[in-house]
């Protein structure tokens, strides 16, 4: 049952990848983006991952994909769209790309032994691994620091944002 | 099921988030090839957390979500600041930083 | 000596700093309330240094006395040169520190009306330059003395560069290059001293603490040259002949009340400087030199006075006067008797009294006018009596009316410098200065002052206002008090000149210097022709 | 005792606060000057309890005994400085060293109670007049204030102790009489002859403190009774040595304040300040100040003989010189002025044989009939409506009548005839240079006697007998002064009249001027030097006859020439060089002015233009030199330093310039860039 979920969930995401980075319009493309990233989270959902599940869909779905969708609507894109979609270096990038994933696939290949060696260990962890009680008394315990921090980080980036997007005076007027 | 198969899957989603930075023009697609490129590496922590049964790795990735959010807010808001000097989401466009 | 918790002398020396900071504070535009706080200020940074004399002879400050300094500070300031924070006055610093502290206020309160564009930095530059002034009477760090000695030039060196008159760059500029010059040398002179003390006494006990210089006792040699280089940055500062000539120039182009911190203070410091410094530092040295020093009083008295005599621009014959009348003050102090130097402290609190004074007579007409050339100017005394007053006063003390401070001055100058049988020739030249003195000043006072009111700009001249005699209030009363109770300022004087004397009282029984050596060979000749004569004794 | 001694002095001073800052601060707030009556009542009733308070010292002193005549009150410490070495007297006053300490004492002895009563006595009758004599004046209060003012620094110096604080006094007159001189501001030559005043007595005091320097370094004191005590039990110095020399020193004071050649220049052109003031500082008090100075050091004249000489000198060259000067002047003031300076030279005589009660008892009897000349002369001037020159007088007996009387009571006290105060005081003094054995002071004594009673017997005659040649206008209101002018005049006349009697010559009877005067010269009498010559009283009397010839053969060559023959001041001028030479008072202004004030005028612009050319010009030549360095090193810098600099960056300019292609500024190529980059290391860590 998990192998059938698992090679559909990854289909999914596979197949709406491509259309994310293939799609002309970006409306499309953000659309597809949340279809991978339910595959996502359904992914983690199968590594009993309950909690990192959620939060994908709560803050990548309902927060951040959202936000592209807004971005894109006060785009024009009639315009957009009569352009070329793809840039002048394309094939040197796909090349080097692919390149990369054959590395990363060798990379992968050369670490099976010390894999399969987490594989026999047989570590048991009480109630499920990822549930919201075992994250968080780890996030909140020994992380507790670099959790601040990100608060910190995320409290920067909404000044920035507002910074950034703020419309300068002249243009008001 | 074999936990390998996680890690093909992550490092071909990756690689197709490459592809998508390289070779799209729109800015708003290069931003969304990073978050697949994002996703792809939360997998993969994932998958090793599940290994180990160490919940450290997850905790990573709820770290890694939030420098995302963080990115995609500051990212965005220069698009659109970009938009609003330049009318246009071109990324190849926005070349002044040069010689 | 507490002030708040605050040692006195460092809340002396540092209140107006902090008045300093609050104009920094306050904007630009708010030009009443800025002039208020540095009035205000300068009024407190009087009021805060009346302790000092007050207290004076408490049990409590006098038992606290070390090396004959009071309200002593000393804390170790940077450790790996030996520098430490030192502060202390004796009754030498005290009158310079009052006069400071007063002129300063006076100053900051002639200008009210006085200075009219960038009044935020002026008093700013003001209570930063009253600041630096007081360090320089109260460090016996010599390594302190020259931050302080410097810390003063830069703002002196704006307020006759942003508010002086036409010429005012040239001036400032040489002002600055001058006086910078000088303290160069003196500062290799300091270093030399320190290292000169250290391959003494080994680098453990480095210091720059000018009483434990005093302990050594430099070989002559080596005095020679360091006396040779702090004579010339304070000579510079003084200035003595024949380095005055920044003198006329920076007064006569930096505003009133520079002018009278100028004159008032600023010239002092190299006067205190000898006395501190180069007479106890360098005794051999001074000996030897002091024909040559004397020289240069005396033609600085009467070269400046006659020189001054012919000055068609009133400021510029002040400035003059002041090099003539610090000529006559480093006459007393070289003369090395106690009656000599303390003659010649008085007269540097006298010079700053009458000719701070004096500028701020010549302020109030330029101010009313814009300028100062004395032939623009004649018959004032019909529409402004008081200001006539005032002026006469000034004048008189200027040259020595007996009755008023100058001549008090003048008058031990003259008595110490003549006590030295082998200085006796200066003095009676340098006495011949009093003549030119009065030849000068009056002649000033009858073109202002005297004769028919004839050009129409000066019928409408107005008469002092409260707030321009109340610059001149505290002075009046000073010359006045100076003039005729002066014991009470001079008590002050008496132990810390007497330790200066002391070192030469023992130097001259070494060097054979007796004075009266020469008197007994006259006596010889003169016992003869009393015999020959016959002549009948009772 | 005498506890009030410090009110003599300071009264006036509170007078001169009150009319002074008072009256100043008064018209500055109410724009209205301080009402006449106040001030006046203010100035000379303070001047009125001052003589009361030296009247009443005076009987304390007389009823004293003998050998304690003094009152001192010490006040405070005036300065009180440090040690101070001596150098002691030859041999006889060892080195020693001590502390220098001026005390502000008042000192009250039978010389300061004579000097103390003339001052305060003349010093009230002329305050009285001229409130008469100032009242339509404008700066009534300023006036007075400063005659207070001249009033303190006079009693100071004839009541200190010391002569620090008698230089105080002594400047303080000085500096009274420069303002009463330019009290008329507005004419120049009121304010030029004040500064002249105060400049050429300035020369004199200039002698006068080195003098002081000198004596308090050989003896470490300035009080007079020390000094005394000291210096009395010296032997009499036959040759020029230290007592000489600050007994010329302090001489040379006295020429500039009591006017004596050559510090005299100043006096004749004082005549420009209010006629009061020359008669109180010009006649009567400040002038006479050099000869109580010089008789208050008796002590140490008498021990030189050849500064006496000195004094005696230029004292009778004086009487004899002035005299002479003012043979011809039109002015009324200035011949009394040139009259004061021929008698302050008899005095200067009677202090150079020492005769010194004798010099002061001339002084008391010349304060007496000069300040009535000058009052007189002052009454004159008003009623003339300021008219001074004598070509325009004549007969005006006719019209002033008490001003008449009283001056010739005046006249006749100057030409000494008997019984008038003049002759027993001038009698005294040439009978004394006589009997002391100084023939020479005597016959030019004698000639300037002749001369003073022809020139003074030419002023009454031109002023008061003859044509009326009075201006029309003045006629119409010519009429005698008022009473507050004429009731000083009255009582200074009789005091001129019978002045003289305080000391009777010998042959007369006792002297009891002389011996009141005893105590002062108690460390003079021991010397032999001075020894009078004894003759008889018949032959004293003898040589009194001959003064009195003396002044008659004066008046008759003047009755002759002005009043037979009606000579007028503008006949003079046919009389040729003599008369031109004489009028203008031998050229001496100019010739001091060619030689000191012009000299010193052009040494004052060659050293300005010297300061400016040759020692600025030093700095701003080493300005100069500096900039010129700078240049060229900057030229150096620029071409040669910053060359080799600017080649480097030109290589690497050139060489960057291509280098820099690569930055293309497109983000994808960077992007790309990142990615080779990854996938080249990966390989390298591959194929390690």
């Amino acid at each position: 049952m998990a192998e059938i979920i698992f090679w559909s969930l990854s289909a999914i995401a596979l197949v709406f990848s491509f259309v994310v980075i293939l799609a002309k319009n970006p409306v499309r493309s953000a659309i597809a983006l949340i279809a991978v990233l339910l595959a996502f989270a359904g992914l983690y959902l199968i590594l009993d991952s309950e909690f990192i599940a959620g939060v994908q869909i709560l803050v990548y779905i309902g927060g951040i994909t959202v936000l592209y969708m807004f971005v894109v609507s006060m785009m024009r894109l009639k315009r957009i769209n009569v352009e070329s979609q793809f840039s002048r270096q394309w094939l040197a990038a796909i090349i080097s790309a692919i390149a990369f994933f054959v590395e990363v696939i060798y990379f992968i290949l050369k670490g099976k032994d010390f894999f399969k060696m987490g594989m026999n260990s047989k570590i048991e962890v009480a109630n499920g691994l990822g549930t919201v009680e075992n994250v968080g008394k780890v996030l909140y315990g020994k992380y507790v620091l670099p959790f601040e921090i990100a608060t910190v980080l995320l409290l920067a980036a909404i000044i920035g944002t507002v910074l950034l997007a703020k419309r300068e005076k002249k243009e008001m007027e | 099921m074999s936990l390998y198969n996680f890690l093909y899957l992550s490092s071909i989603i990756f690689t197709l988030g490459v592809i998508g930075v390289l070779v799209r023009r729109n800015v708003l697609i290069v931003l969304m090839s990073i978050e697949l490129m994002l996703n792809a590496v939360n997998l993969n922590l994932i998958v090793f957390s599940k290994l180990w049964g160490n919940v450290v790795g997850q905790v990573f990735t709820v770290f890694v979500i939030t420098v995302a959010a963080a990115e995609t807010a500051v990212g965005l808001a220069i698009v659109v600041a970009i938009y609003r000097h330049k009318d246009t989401v071109n990324i190849d466009e926005v070349n002044i930083l040069k010689w | 000596m507490e002030i708040l918790g605050v040692p006195i002398l460092n809340a002396v020396t540092y209140f107006p700093l902090i008045g300093f900071l609050v104009i920094l504070l306050i904007p630009k535009s708010k030009e009443t309330l800025i002039k208020i706080v540095a009035n205000v200020t300068g009024f407190i940074g009087f009021l805060i240094s009346l302790p000092l004399i007050i207290n004076w002879y408490k049990p409590e400050v006098v038992n606290g006395m070390k090396n004959g300094m009071r309200y002593v500070i000393d804390v170790p300031w940077i450790r790996t040169i030996g520098a430490r924070y030192q502060f202390g006055i004796d009754g030498i610093s005290l009158l310079l520190v009052l006069l400071t502290t007063l002129l300063g206020f006076i100053a900051i309160l002639s200008s009210w009306s006085a200075i009219k564009d960038r009044v935020k930095e002026y008093y700013a530059y003001m209570l930063l330059l009253q600041t630096g002034m007081l360090g320089v009477f109260m460090a016996t760090d010599l390594f302190l003395f020259y931050v302080f000695w410097e810390v003063m030039l830069v703002p002196m060196y704006f307020l006759i560069g942003v508010w002086g008159g036409p010429r005012k760059l040239y001036a400032a500029i040489k002002f600055f290059l001058y006086t910078l010059a000088g303290s160069v040398l003196m500062l290799l002179a300091i270093i030399a001293l320190y290292f000169k003390y250290i391959s003494i006494y080994g680098w453990e006990h480095r210091t720059f603490s000018l009483f434990k210089f005093m302990q050594v006792g430099f070989d002559p040699q080596f005095q020679w040259w360091a006396f040779l280089a702090f004579f010339i940055g304070f000579a510079i500062k003084v200035p003595m002949f024949p380095f005055h000539t920044w003198l006329p120039d920076a007064h006569v182009e930096a505003p009133t009340a520079g002018s009278v911190i100028l004159a008032g203070v600023l010239l002092k410091m190299g006067t205190y400087g000898f006395v501190r410094f180069s007479l106890p530092l360098f005794p051999d040295a001074m000996i030897k030199f002091t024909p040559l020093l004397m020289t240069l009083c005396v033609i600085g008295i009467i070269y400046g006075a006659l020189v001054a005599m012919m000055q068609a621009d009133m400021k510029k014959l002040v400035a003059y006067s002041s090099v003539s009348h610090l000529g006559m003050t480093m006459l007393g102090v070289f003369a090395l008797t106690q009656v000599g130097i303390q003659g010649g402290v008085i007269q540097m609190i006298n010079h700053g009294i009458s000719t701070g004074a004096l500028f701020l007579i010549v302020g109030i007409v330029y101010e009313r006018r814009h300028t100062r050339l004395i032939k623009e100017y004649g018959g004032l005394s019909h529409n402004m009596p008081l200001y006539a007053t005032i002026f006469l006063i000034m004048t008189l003390s200027s040259i020595g009316l007996p009755g008023l401070n100058g001549f008090i001055g003048e008058f031990m100058i003259l008595q110490g410098t003549f006590a030295r049988h082998d200085l006796r020739v200066y003095a009676i030249l340098a006495a011949s200065g009093v003549i030119l003195g009065a030849a000068y000043m009056l002649w000033l006072y009858q073109r202002v002052m005297f004769g028919k009111l004839e050009k129409e700009e000066n019928k409408k001249m107005k008469d002092l206002n409260l707030r321009e005699v109340f610059t001149f209030v505290p002075l009046i009363i000073l010359a006045v008090w100076i003039g005729i109770y002066p014991s009470f300022w001079l008590k002050y004087l008496k132990a810390p000149v007497k330790k200066i004397t002391d070192i030469y009282q023992k130097k001259m029984v070494e060097k054979k210097v007796e004075l009266n050596s020469k008197l007994k060979v006259d006596y010889k000749g003169m016992k003869r022709i009393i015999n020959n004569n016959n002549m009948s004794e009772e | 005792m005498a506890e009030y001694l410090w009110l003599i002095p300071t009264l006036p001073f509170i007078g001169f606060l009150i009319n002074g800052l008072g009256g100043l601060l008064y018209k500055r707030i109410t724009k209205k000057t301080f009402n006449r009556y106040f001030v006046s009542l203010v100035a000379c009733g303070l001047v009125f309890i001052s003589l009361i308070l030296s009247t009443m010292a005076f009987v304390q002193l007389a009823n004293m005994p003998e050998n304690h005549k003094y009152i001192e009150q010490k006040c405070f410490n005036w300065v009180a400085a440090g040690d101070i070495t001596t150098t002691g007297y030859y041999d006889r006053i060892p080195s020693e060293t001590k502390q220098f300490n001026v005390e502000w004492t008042y000192f009250f002895d039978p010389l300061s109670a004579v000097m103390a009563l003339v001052v305060c006595g003349v010093g009230f009758l002329i305050h009285v007049f001229a409130i008469g004599y100032m009242w339509d004046d404008t700066g009534f209060y300023r006036f007075f204030s400063y005659l207070n003012l001249f009033m303190f620094a006079m009693l100071t110096l004839v009541l200190s102790n010391n002569f620090i604080m008698m230089f105080l006094g002594w400047e303080g007159v000085g500096f009274c009489s420069y303002a009463l001189i330019g009290y008329y501001f507005h004419k120049k030559s009121a304010s030029d002859a004040g500064k002249k005043a105060f400049i050429v007595n300035r020369v004199g005091d200039y002698g006068f403190s080195v003098g002081m320097f000198l004596l308090f370094v050989t003896f470490g004191t300035f009080n007079f009774k020390e000094l005394g005590e000291i210096i009395g039990k010296l032997p009499v110095e036959a040759h020029f040595g230290i007592l000489s020399a600050i007994g010329i020193l302090l001489f040379i004071g006295a020429t500039g304040k009591s006017a004596q050649i050559p510090l005299y220049v100043w006096l004749p052109d004082a005549m420009e300040g209010p006629t009061p003031v020359s008669a109180l500082i010009h006649a009567a008090t400040m002038v006479t100040a050099g000869v109580y100075m010089i008789t208050r050091s008796s002590f140490l004249y008498t021990r030189t003989h050849l500064s006496l000489e000195i004094v005696g000198f230029f004292g009778v060259m004086t009487a004899l010189y002035a005299a002479i000067m003012g043979f011809f002047q039109r002015d009324i003031k200035k011949v009394l002025a040139y009259s004061t300076i021929s008698q302050l030279g008899y005095m200067f005589t009677a202090l150079g044989v020492a005769a010194f009660s004798a010099g002061i008892m001339h002084l008391m009897t010349h304060a007496f009939f000069k300040a009535l000349l000058f009052l007189g002369a002052g009454s004159i001037i008003t009623q003339m409506h300021h008219e001074q020159d004598m070509q325009k007088m004549g007969n005006l007996r006719k019209y002033m009548p008490i001003t008449f009387w009283t001056m010739a009571a005046a006249y006749l006290a100057i030409c000494g005839i008997p019984p008038f105060s003049g002759f027993f005081s001038k009698d005294e003094i040439l009978w004394q240079a006589f009997a002391r054995g100084h023939k020479f002071f005597y016959v030019i004594g004698l000639i300037a006697a002749i001369f003073t009673a022809f020139y003074m017997t030419r002023l009454m005659i031109l002023t008061f007998f003859g044509k009326e040649r009075i201006d029309p206008n003045v006629k119409e209101h010519l009429k005698e002064s008022p009473a507050v002018m004429t009731i000083p005049l009255i009582i200074l006349g009789i005091l001129a009249t019978v002045g003289g009697f305080v000391g009777l010559p010998a042959w007369l009877g006792e002297n009891r001027f002389e011996k009141w005067l005893e105590p002062v010269f108690e460390h003079n009498y021991n010397n032999p030097v001075f020894a009078m010559h004894h003759y008889s009283h018949g032959f004293e009397m003898m040589m009194a006859g001959v003064s009195i010839l003396a002044a008659l053969l004066g008046f008759s060559v003047a009755l002759y020439l002005y009043g037979k023959k009606g000579i007028v001041p503008d006949d003079e001028k046919n009389w040729g060089k003599l008369w031109k030479v004489i009028y203008n008072k031998f050229y001496v202004d100019e010739l001091y002015d060619a030689l000191f004030v012009n000299r010193a005028k052009d040494l004052g612009n060659a050293l300005s233009a010297f300061d400016l050319a040759v020692i600025d010009g030093g700095v701003n030549g080493t300005a100069a030199t500096t900039r010129g360095t700078a240049t060229a090193s900057s030229w150096f810098d620029k071409y040669v330093v910053d060359g080799l600099v600017n080649l480097q960056a030109w290589i690497v300019q050139t060489s960057s310039g291509i280098l820099r292609r690569i930055q293309t500024g497109v983000i994808h190529n960077y992007a790309l860039a990142v990615i080779l980059g990854i996938v080249i290391l990966s390989c390298l860590y591959i194929f390690r």
